[in-house]
């Protein structure tokens, strides 16, 4: 394993120390070591938290900072934060208009976002949450409460945080949110497997030569493991997976991201890019805005993710309204 | 009849956590299999951590317990964290007060901790989760027997609740995207359950 | 070699179609392919070329943009741009008032950079050019003019392209940029080869458990192969090699870049960044401004490296300009 | 004695760039080693390139080695533009004007190829570069002998100057910074000059 290590067990938090000092300017610490706040909260808003496992960066904490997510709760590699980690975040970001907990579909995640959820309202504080489910690989379209929340929750957290920074009621912040990642559709495609720093060695393999079409961020097996194609076929697979399971239509306007999953070379995301444009260009889609880079990772596995929201008014202004963090500064 | 003294609680708490050290890797790479390979990793930082505060104290087991489930629950989080939590608080909960400790008061222990957990996971029998370890594990608990039968019942009810979620679909957790994909391996938190569960039984046997 | 491709051939060509298409708000294209261009250009400054080979994303067109580089030439992977590129890498900066280029100490790069400039001066078009040599680990302190460029020439960029934005004359914008790269010092540690995709295969060899001390940005070996350290090791290593080259000081203030090599997780540079941090503050410098991330790669190879740069008042204030560039915005 | 017609360029230039193609990996593995691998990427890319364009035009001699040239120098890059954009194009134009080439004739060619390298490289013979290789070629020409042997003679210098770059240490390029380290492998500049020469000289005897 040739990582840039210290005690795994301890990577978490030495990340978080590393984080919080190279972006003093953006985040500050909590009371909580595992919770993360924006520097600047514009006054008298809805509050906007997230969370999840580490191991994905920018993702979660990358994606606290002015006019996006004001907290974010930070777990294990891969795991859940803990309830009260959330709950901190709850008691963090709530300036008394309520907060939005939006977070990823995993089953550790929504317990914990649960009983946070429960002690939080013990204490009078309001929170409702979005659940992000955008990746079609993950489960039927007719089961999307199984879907597993990907790099939509980007779009989520955009769309939130700035209707938050707009000032937006509670009910305003989560139905934003909530159009958001019903609007949106991501689907990824695994070429290597990624170690866990405890564990050692990786958990799960894709063979040379072949690719796991719609793994998870995790690794998490996809819908079909198949001989490695072209940039171009690959484009194609998941331009027809995202645009196939959402009713996209000719003259549709849509923000699109293709995130490398790690340890892509990120020209060659640009590659892909290439021909995504091309094919959803072909159907009479026009993209109003486009991300490429690394924006959710998996540690140091291969591939690429693409995610997709079809937008409308509203959208489109939340889509592009200013914002600073560690994973995405727009002017 | 043999029982078991609640303030004895330190070996078989240690027992437990022993059981979930040396099964680290293993547990990984179950959950490797149909899950994220984190299974292993989680559980033995919360146990060790558990270790490491109180091997220097003295504590009885529903003491243990509590703070072993309170280390997960507010420290480790996962999906662990809610999930043993609950089941070790709850269960916790409901023996601090018993000095003694026999079959009844351990299935009630048990019971309290599965019925924890039911509230907050919907999984039930059949769904390949840690629920099949436990529920006939304090089943076996149910049948009155001398204490030390009871616990071999309730390591064999484990264990084969264990091996049964190997054939099944999983409907919970991680691996329930797998759909029909998901059959042909144990569940992560059926097999690590099991260790808790023999580990227990083993360390409380050594008083009988 | 489980890589995004389609002909190898074409990956940049392709990548670059599919650059310019996602950040179609900073650059644009020119009559030359291989040849990108700052979309907002202030008017009647000083031009600010670079170029170099590819495969470094976000270097080199990814500091193409307001208030950094004008332009970049675009070589093949690893490999510098023809001259006929740079040449017309000046025209395009040219504004009348000159051309600063600022490019890496790669023979390749020499020899094609001063054809242009002799071309460009029949042209009636002033180039002068810094040469960033800030790798300490490519040859001993006497013989700076064999010392490569590597993530150094960010802040070469980034202060030569802001004393253009503010007015500054050509000799004051290659003064700027000169001082920045003579008061900067890297380092980096490589982990794991890479593998250019026409190859296929790596090209050299970095065994597992063991570290290559000083390696370059083409793979190019460095002073030491020693086995694998923990990253507070790794952080010792690099601060010493840097801090020791240049005379840093107590009191002093310093610009800070740690940068992926390309596959290691984010993550892991936080943990590198934590302790160098803590190390750096341990001599009595002050870190004025840090960055952490993928800022100047090696496609997906494994490390990362430390860059130093010392600060005056002049420094400060062209490091504190706000950019937007696709590889790195700062408000 | 023997001469070759310039119109007959065609064939030559097609064997060099066989000779390279069929190198490609080879010279990539001889650059990787103290370089950075590119080598044979890039000389492939420029010659196929080459190919491609003209496979189907007829050109003498002269032409297409300035053809060849521009394509490395205006479209390739790297140190391989100038280098041989300069010495392919130097050598055409010091050949445009010969209708038959024979040994004297070839020695102007190749030193103006070599004399205009000079200009933009300060690399001697004993710095492990091409100029190992080329540098001793052309002296080769010197000597009045029949073409054919001078061409056979022209072979074996290239070959021995490629072979002692081996033990020399690198003063310019990519690998000058690895000092003694850069003993005990060859020059990849100066193994593609070999084979240049190589296939240049099999070409052009298969006229004589
Ligand atoms: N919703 C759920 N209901 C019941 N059990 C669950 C649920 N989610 C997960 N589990 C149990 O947790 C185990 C996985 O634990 P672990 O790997 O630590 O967490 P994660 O899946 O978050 O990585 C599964 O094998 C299963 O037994
Ligand atoms: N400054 C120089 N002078 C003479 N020859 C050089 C110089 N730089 C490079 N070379 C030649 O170029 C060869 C390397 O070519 P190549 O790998 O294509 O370029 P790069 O080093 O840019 O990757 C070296 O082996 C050497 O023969
Ligand atoms: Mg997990
Ligand atoms: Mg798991
Ligand atoms: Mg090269
Ligand atoms: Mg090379």
């Amino acid at each position: 394993m040739q990582r840039i290590l210290n005690d795994p067990d301890n990577i978490v938090d030495e990340m978080l120390e590393g984080f919080l000092k190279a972006h003093g300017d953006i985040v500050e610490k909590t009371g909580n070591k595992r919770v993360v706040k924006a520097k600047k909260i514009k006054a008298d808003k809805v509050g906007v938290a997230t969370g999840g496992g580490s191991g994905h960066k920018p993702a979660f904490i990358g994606y606290v900072g002015e006019n996006m997510c004001d907290t974010a709760a930070v777990g294990e590699i891969c795991s859940s934060p803990t309830a009260a980690a959330f709950l901190d975040s709850f008691r963090e970001a709530d300036q008394g208009k309520g907060v939005a907990c939006l977070y990823g579909n995993y089953s550790g995640d929504n317990m914990n976002v649960k009983m946070a959820v429960k002690m939080a309202k013990r204490e009078g504080i309001t929170v409702k949450t979005v659940v992000a489910n955008d990746d079609v690989a993950s489960a039927p379209k007719d089961q999307p409460e199984k879907r597993r929340g990907v790099a939509g929750e980007i779009f989520m957290w955009k769309a939130g945080g700035a209707k938050a920074a707009l000032g937006g009621t509670l009910d305003e912040v989560i139905a934003a949110a909530q159009k958001a990642i019903d609007q949106t559709r991501s689907v990824g495609i695994g070429l290597t497997p990624c170690t866990l720093p405890a564990v050692g060695h990786p958990n799960f393999e894709i063979k040379e030569g072949t690719m796991e079409v719609g793994i998870g961020h995790h690794g998490e097996p996809g819908i079909e493991v198949c001989p490695l194609e072209s940039a171009d076929q690959m484009a194609k697979r998941m331009v027809d997976i995202v645009i196939g399971d959402v009713p996209f239509e000719k003259g549709d306007e849509v923000a699109v991201l293709v995130s490398g999953l790690g340890a892509t070379p990120v020209m060659e995301l640009y590659v892909l890019y290439n021909e995504i444009e091309k094919l959803i260009g072909g159907r009479g889609i026009k993209i109003h805005r486009s991300y490429v880079g690394n924006y959710f990772t998996s540690l140091e596995m291969m591939g690429a993710t693409l995610t997709v929201m079809k937008l409308d008014d509203e959208l489109k202004e939340l889509v592009d309204l200013p914002i600073e963090t560690m994973g995405l500064t727009q002017i | 009849m043999a029982m078991f003294k609640n303030e004895n609680g330190k070996s078989v708490l240690l027992k437990m956590v022993k059981g979930i050290q040396e099964n680290k890797a293993y547990l990984g790479e179950v959950d490797g299999l149909i899950g994220d390979g984190d299974h292993g990793m989680n559980m033995n930082k919360g146990f060790s951590v558990f270790e490491e505060r109180f091997k220097d104290k003295e504590f009885s087991f529903a003491d243990g317990l509590y703070e072993l489930g309170n280390i997960l629950f507010s420290e480790i989080g996962g999906s662990m964290g809610p999930i043993y939590g609950t089941i070790f608080m709850d269960a916790a909960e409901a023996g601090e007060d018993f000095d003694e400790i026999g079959r009844a008061e351990l299935m009630t222990m048990l019971e309290a901790g599965l019925s924890g957990l039911q509230e907050i996971v919907e999984a039930k029998v059949g769904d390949k989760t840690l629920v099949d370890t436990l529920s006939p594990a304090v089943d076996a608990l149910r049948e009155e027997r001398d204490f030390k039968s009871s616990l071999l019942e309730m390591k064999k009810a484990a264990e084969d609740g264990r091996d049964k979620t190997k054939d099944m679909m999983a409907k919970f957790g991680r691996s329930a995207r797998l759909g029909e994909r998901s059959r042909g391996v144990l569940d992560a938190g059926a097999t690590s359950c099991c260790i808790i569960l023999t580990t227990m039984a083993d360390g409380i046997m050594e008083y009988l």
